[in-house]
């Protein structure tokens, strides 16, 4: 059971060879989770290798899920129940577990030449290295092979099954029906009836093994509370699911066609998968050759009068930037996704970071601002992607979203939005062409209050112009070379990014008193543990949306508490923009582990800073 | 489709800012009468560039223009067209901006065939940044940046197209007025990438460095004019026929049999670009098949017109519901 | 040169993360076998690979190695190149790192003729990233990127090489021990930039796309083994011709006028390279030529030794002196 | 005369069409004047055209020089001398001009055309708008045509030669011996005889022009004194050649040979062009087919034993950031050279900017520090590429060196270092191959204070290893996805980028007192202008020369003035940089249209900082 006196929660964690279907497995739970109503969230957690060798520490593939009462907002830090498939798997989760969880392992994974590629010497099931913690050892694999026999599949494809025989443990002991799980089955796999047929035969039998006592003795069965949610409909959404909605629905609201042009790469490729299939929502996406490739062709989408969107992570927004600049100095809308993973450089791909903020804010040549955005949940990325696009068609500029890998993957459930109810996207009306004033200085008539200019695209009769990225006269957008004009477009392009503060909502506190000794102050994906961290110290904590420009009651907000701690996923990258923007200067904390913060380490350095302001 | 407009419709307010005698005015000249003839219409057609002298092109044309980033246009010119299949998107272009820096987007547009015209001005070397040798510069180009002579082998331009699965490979002289309006006049009517090598003299970093085939006064010997169905003679009674033996294109008499000019050979294409003496001009290779831009609208199944609503998408497969 | 050395010996202590039953594993023992067969020493042996399963290649071959960035490879390794002449330096890469984000580093490492060895393996499909289709996935492939089927013209890497002007491409099937080492000899003695086309079964994403020739039990009939000055025959009983009316490679009897293959003909290499069936295999297009490394220090006065000293050069044309 | 009190020096500009030959007429007299032993100080200001068409405004080319007794730091804020071969030329030059300026006009240039192109009703010459000025009209172009009609060339060859009679006036006004120009002439046009014979024919007649007393009248002689420098050998250098003799240099005390790999690019060609030519150093050119191409090389020559340089301007930076993560994470040597311009994107190429100081500390995806130096002078950007060599090969990581377009073009009077007192760079020692530790762990063993590995290379025998960018151990150096090493790495990366503070020079005070009420702090190229603001002020100044990790005094010394005043030409970008790393706020003066620094901005700023304090 959870540890945790607030909630009632148990965290589930499943590991074991990437083969194993790990990851099939726990989102299937997560599935059957979520039609059982209760609050939950995940963390898959993989190696980089496709397929690593079987039986190594560095192959196993994990997938963590908090489930519960609620409110979960995160996956958890320590799982009470772990299902090992094979001796690494056992090792490499075991620091995770505190004494008196549950370890149900898969006695066929434990063979000689397993534990030897774990590096045991002897069977932590025999000697006394699990001795603190409840273990159940099943012949998962036998019993499997037995229950999926009659359909005539390999050996090797038998096997195949065993994470469903599981799975039927695991929904037993969870006190769960069968058919949700199988009848996503049956449609997942049906132009494979044999294979589905065994899959849920395979469940069946490992629901009917928890059934037939032979466990129900050792192991308990959770019944956990729903939790006391608003009413609503809910579903189970990812970080990658909800931006690609948020990008169909900007372009709805905009009532614009959408082009995602974008270059695979972990962990943004999971936002071009669902964007691929997303065109009756008049959304196309464009596989281009390089990054560049990518963000050019964007550019000319949106300098076609498409909404034009790309989206990487850390390494290929490094080859966006000479291209967004361009945007910058053209003066049209983009919405650039960087998915932060590990760096620097190939780094951690399959790890979680926030370390492209410096990259975001600061990391152009020329005096080239553009507006920052960042995405808190899964999800907020539905919310976000809208409100980027929202900002790059009213001021007519290039704008970042930063989400991260940990977004991209993991899954919550999710209260489907009112959508009726946003507001339509628009931008500076287009003028008249025959007003008798030239269509280059059309093209640059800019809103005074937002300094967007009107959107004419190729195709409109009378309004044919030049743009490029020479600099260029603020009136007239003819190239210039006047230093006067230089500095006033220098101070324009300024003002223009300055201008987003007005558009957008004041800092609001997420938890807490709106004044005291402490404020935790996240942005990002970090939302989830400091929510818990805060609910547990009882300190405020706000959760930072919009980074450039900051929201312009930020620093009035900060003024009114004592400390403000600042955790980040690196290496103290937002403290650099408060210091900058704000002159304040906030105690950071920093993990770039590759890891989400843990609960527990939040709260020991929220406590330290408590006693520190009591002493 | 609008006949009446002239050349002079597609001339801006802007001062053409290349040297005095730069082959890019004579360029520029022609394609403004190419626009004219074929009867494009300024606001259906957008002109993309990258760096590079050749790159200030679009300024210089009353249409849609923008002069990007350097080699990135064919990039850049792929998303618009997927915006608007309706625009004529042409790329302007130079041997350092399309074949150096921009050679992976070049092979990309062209094996993808992208609906787009490009016009690549090469003059073999960097004029913009100040007389550099450039990969087309032949081995031994004395510059700035080489001042014992380039060591590298240059790229073909014709040999790359193919190589990158082109469709539509043609060539003119900057100021042969016929070849150019010829050439364009095809290209424009070409479905898919259509690819124009033009030899462009600078004046100013690379003076005459094509004079051996240009030179008017012995153009008839220099150069091949191919016209498809037509037999290959240039010069007097010269011609050229294919050598079964050698795999090569000889220069014969014109009445042994000489070879009829068949653009959608690429085995004689490949052989006509590496021709040295005639240069062969014209349009060299073409098979017009269906482009990217349309197909990519063609075979969706809904056109990416919007025909739901995210408010259907919301729920995903497994929803429920809380009272 | 170190004839004592065993494949063994180019084996390093890293455990090998590809899936199991992928086609890169035979690659790897067919190169470390070359290794020691042409007396390679891993001192002077380098390797260097972008990114993808491909790319993860140097971390299994003890010699020096440099997994650099995607698509990067050639760029690094010209550099290295000229950094150390007389190193081997073999570069590794895939469909979508050589072809798709490195187009332009390939095309100017080839034109250069830099002296490295390219092998490319080529599984037409993303491996890493997980399964979306690459710059030579047929037209159609289904994969995460492209669930209705991709659009996009493959790219020819035979036709891409010829075309960039590079003057050695062989190709071979990573489980195909015989042809594996003969190219791979022949790749290690040429000098210039030598590619390899390499299939390689991806089991995970794309399994057995190449199967229909490289499937043994019919291997006869659907591969033909090149070998320079021997004549084109497969299957029983069977040969290629060239007809001179079409232009193109004919499947005929043996006994009539078969082809002889010549290396150095590159009309035929590139009617070979689109030959559908039988798949050319070997070495379909070699001509030897100094390469750009050697060249780089050979046609330098001083080869950039440093025979005198900056204070040499600190005064300049016109110093003055202040007393 | 030049207005101001403190300095006996004079200012003359050219300005004529593109085709004039004026900045081979300014380079001359610049040659001329430094073999005279006056100090002096030149600015070429040309358009990004090659050559725009003649008598437009924006083709006009210009060259100023300031020359005199010095210290001359800056081209002077307003031309004593204005030289105009046309309309043109003379319109855009007038404003800077204050009254009693003398203005040499050629007639032949005043065509009723280019008096129209000029956008002239009427002949400035005619009516009263020069009535402020001296004004001397002479009919160069016929008068030169005289001069060389001897030669037989065309008419507009012999045209070519005005810049050179113009010249010889200029010599006699400012009592110059013709041999020394006539010497470098007969040398440069060795292989054309025809044309040296006219040009010196040119130059002697312009010469006898202003000796034949025509002149004489109207026109002040200039007897400028020469500056009592310390003795030494003197020359004239550009910041391109001092770079250039620097990165040879560097070479050379690494006792190892240099790959100077890059692509064109304004202004940073020169470089290239310079390096080109200096193959007896040691130093070996590549022209790349790109800018990532040209990283690449030169991270592939540093990985083989070369000292690896690159160089660009802004956009091509941008380009190769993502490779200098590489480089970083591979901890290999590399110099990245930056000549800034007016941004963003090709914003203006051949104008002159510091807005690229974001892009070199902060622009880079993940935790990527690295060192960044900048040249304060065209002599300094010998000693900075030095430097930056020698922080590369210490510690083992790429150094980004930023210059800019002004250094790059413009020319001072240099005495030359002595060389042979310069210390020798040095990396890590190399292990011994045999020690019984495995090679993989020998390539990784670094020094604890400067975190520099052995630089071991691929020929080395027993020492083969393999490096890459992703994350690897801290100990072994192999591949590792641990959180814990992850974050201990990146710890180690900044802790290396720390550590290079503990070997630079502490910073220093240029001019002024070392405490006091204002402190003038600025970096690169706006020395020169800066330390005559401050020289005519009496206020403090010191210029920064190391930027990441800055001078460990830095802070202390700030803290001894009551105000820094921060000029910069970028929108504030060094005092983010103080803000987020001292935590102090210094007052920040901008400067983003293309040009360098008056010093009359300066001074009148730092005057009213002045008045401030008092009050
Ligand atoms: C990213 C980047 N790299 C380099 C440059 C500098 N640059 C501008 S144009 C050019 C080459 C121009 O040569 P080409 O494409 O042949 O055009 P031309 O001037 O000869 O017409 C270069 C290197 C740039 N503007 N941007
Ligand atoms: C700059 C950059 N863009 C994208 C990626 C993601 N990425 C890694 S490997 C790869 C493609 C791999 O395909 P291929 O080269 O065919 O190698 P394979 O895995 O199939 O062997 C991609 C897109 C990256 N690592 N870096
Ligand atoms: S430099 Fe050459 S290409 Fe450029 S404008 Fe001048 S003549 Fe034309
Ligand atoms: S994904 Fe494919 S290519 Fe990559 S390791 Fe697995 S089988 Fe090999
Ligand atoms: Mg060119
Ligand atoms: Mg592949």
């Amino acid at each position: 059971m959870s540890k945790n006196k607030e909630i009632e929660s148990v965290v589930v964690r499943f590991a074991g060879d990437s083969g194993d279907g790990i990851q099939l497995m726990g989102s299937q739970f997560a599935v059957s989770t979520a039609l059982a109503g209760r609050d939950f969230a995940t963390f898959p957690d993989y190696p980089a290798e496709i397929r690593a060798p079987t039986g190594t520490l560095f192959g196993v593939s994990a997938y963590q899920i908090n489930l519960g009462e609620g409110p979960i907002t995160t996956a958890g830090d320590a799982p009470d129940v772990l299902v090992a498939f094979n001796p690494a798997a056992l090792k490499v989760s075991l620091p995770l577990l505190h004494p008196g969880s549950l370890i149900i392992l898969n006695n066929d994974g434990f063979t000689a030449r397993n534990l030897a590629k774990a590096g045991y010497d002897t069977d932590p099931r025999d000697d006394d290295s699990l001795a603190n913690f409840q273990v159940v050892s099943a012949d998962i694999g036998r019993l499997n092979l037995e229950a999926v026999k009659a359909y005539g599949l390999s050996k090797s494809e038998g096997d195949q099954c065993k994470n469903f025989w599981t799975l039927g443990l695991l929904l037993w002991m969870f006190n769960r029906k069968l058919e949700p799980v199988e009848s996503v089955l049956a449609h997942k796999l049906r132009n494979k009836p044999v294979l589905r047929d065994a899959d849920i035969a395979a469940l069946r039998a490992g629901h009917a093994y928890g059934e037939t006592a032979e466990l129900s003795a050792s192991v308990r069965r959770y019944h956990l509370h729903s939790p006391d949610w608003p009413p609503g409909t809910y579903r189970s959404i990812t970080g990658a699911e909800a931006l690609a909605l948020g990008v169909a629905a900007a372009g709805e609201l905009a009532d614009r066609k959408v082009l995602y042009a974008s270059y695979p790469i972990t962990p943004a490729s999971p936002l071009l998968h669902h964007l691929a299939r997303l065109g009756e929502l008049g959304v196309a996406t464009f596989q281009a050759e390089d990054e560049i490739a990518a963000v050019c062709a964007a550019i000319g989408a949106a300098y076609g009068g498409m909404i034009g969107v790309t989206g990487s992570s850390g390494p290929g927004i490094a080859l966006k930037t000479e291209a967004i600049g361009l945007a910058v100095s053209a003066e049209l809308p983009l919405v650039i996704v960087n998915w932060q993973r590990g760096g620097p450089s190939t780094g951690l791909p399959t790890k979680t970071e926030q370390s492209d903020l410096y990259q975001a804010v600061y990391g152009r040549n020329g005096d080239t601002p553009l507006p920052v955005v960042a995405a808190a949940t899964t999800g907020d990325c539905f919310d976000m992607a809208i409100e980027a696009t929202r900002i790059a068609l009213r001021h007519m500029t290039p704008v970042i979203l930063l989400a991260d890998g940990y977004l991209s993957n993991a899954a919550d459930p999710w209260r489907l939005p009112e959508f009726d109810r946003y507001a339509k996207i628009t931008s500076r009306d287009l003028p008249d062409a025959d007003d008798g004033r030239p269509a280059q200085v059309h093209a640059f008539d800019r809103d005074p209050a937002t300094w967007g200019r009107p959107w004419i695209t190729p195709g409109m009769p009378g309004l044919m112009h030049r743009i490029g990225g020479l600099e260029k006269d603020i009136a007239t957008g003819h190239i210039s070379y006047d230093p006067a004009n230089h500095q006033a477009m220098t101070e324009l392009r300024a003002a223009k990014v300055e201008s987003v503060a007005d558009y957008i909502p004041p800092q609001t506190i997420e938890l807490g008193p709106d004044s005291g000794d402490i404020l935790v102050l996240g942005w990002g994906s970090t939302y989830g543990p400091i929510y818990q961290a805060a609910l547990r110290t009882g300190v405020s904590f706000t959760q930072l949306r919009y980074i450039n420009p900051l929201p312009k009651n930020l620093a009035s907000l900060l003024a009114r508490f004592g400390t403000v701690l600042v955790p980040e996923m690196n290496n103290g990258q937002l403290v650099t923009v408060l210091r900058d923007r704000l002159g304040v200067d906030p105690v950071s904390m920093t993990k770039v582990s590759g890891q989400p913060f843990l609960i527990r380490e939040l709260v020991e350095r929220i406590q330290a800073l408590k006693s520190e302001a009591a002493a | 489709m609008n006949a009446v407009l002239t050349p002079k419709d597609f001339a801006t307010s802007q001062e053409v800012r290349w040297c005095p005698g730069c082959g890019d005015y004579a360029i520029l000249k022609a394609v403004q009468k190419a626009l004219a003839d074929v009867g494009a219409t300024p606001e259906s057609t957008a002109f993309i560039s990258g760096i590079g002298c050749a790159s200030r092109f679009p300024y210089y044309v009353n249409s849609y223009g923008f002069h990007t980033i350097h080699g990135r246009a064919p990039a850049l010119a792929t998303g618009l067209k997927l915006a608007n299949p309706d625009l004529d998107v042409w790329v302007v272009t130079g041997d350092g901006d399309g074949l150096s820096i921009g050679g992976n987007h070049l092979l990309h547009a062209l094996r993808r065939n992208v609906d787009i015209n490009i016009l690549l001005f090469n003059n073999e070397i960097y004029g913009l940044t100040k007389g550099q040798y450039s990969p087309t510069s032949r081995v031994g180009t004395r510059s700035p940046s080489s001042p014992a002579g380039s060591l590298d082998t240059p790229v073909s331009p014709g040999q790359f197209v193919l190589g990158a699965g082109g469709h539509f490979f043609a060539r003119a002289i900057d100021t042969d007025k016929a070849g150019m309006s010829h050439v364009l006049e095809a290209v424009h009517a070409h479905t898919g990438t259509a690819f124009v090598e033009i030899f462009q003299n600078c004046i100013v970093y690379n003076e005459n460095v094509f004079a051996d085939f240009t030179d008017r006064r012995n153009a008839a010997n220099t150069q091949l004019h191919l016209r498809h169905g037509e037999p290959m003679l240039f010069g007097d009674g010269k011609g050229i026929r294919f050598n079964p033996t050698t795999y090569s294109l000889d220069v014969v008499d014109a009445d042994d049999d000489v070879l009829v000019h068949d653009e959608t050979n690429a085995v004689i294409a490949r052989l006509l670009i590496d021709l040295k003496m005639p240069v062969a001009l014209g349009i060299l290779f073409r098979q017009p098949v269906a482009g990217y831009s349309a197909r990519f609208y063609a075979e969706h199944p809904t056109r990416f017109e919007r025909t739901k609503s995210v408010a259907d998408y919301l729920a995903g497969p497994n929803p429920w519901v809380v009272e």
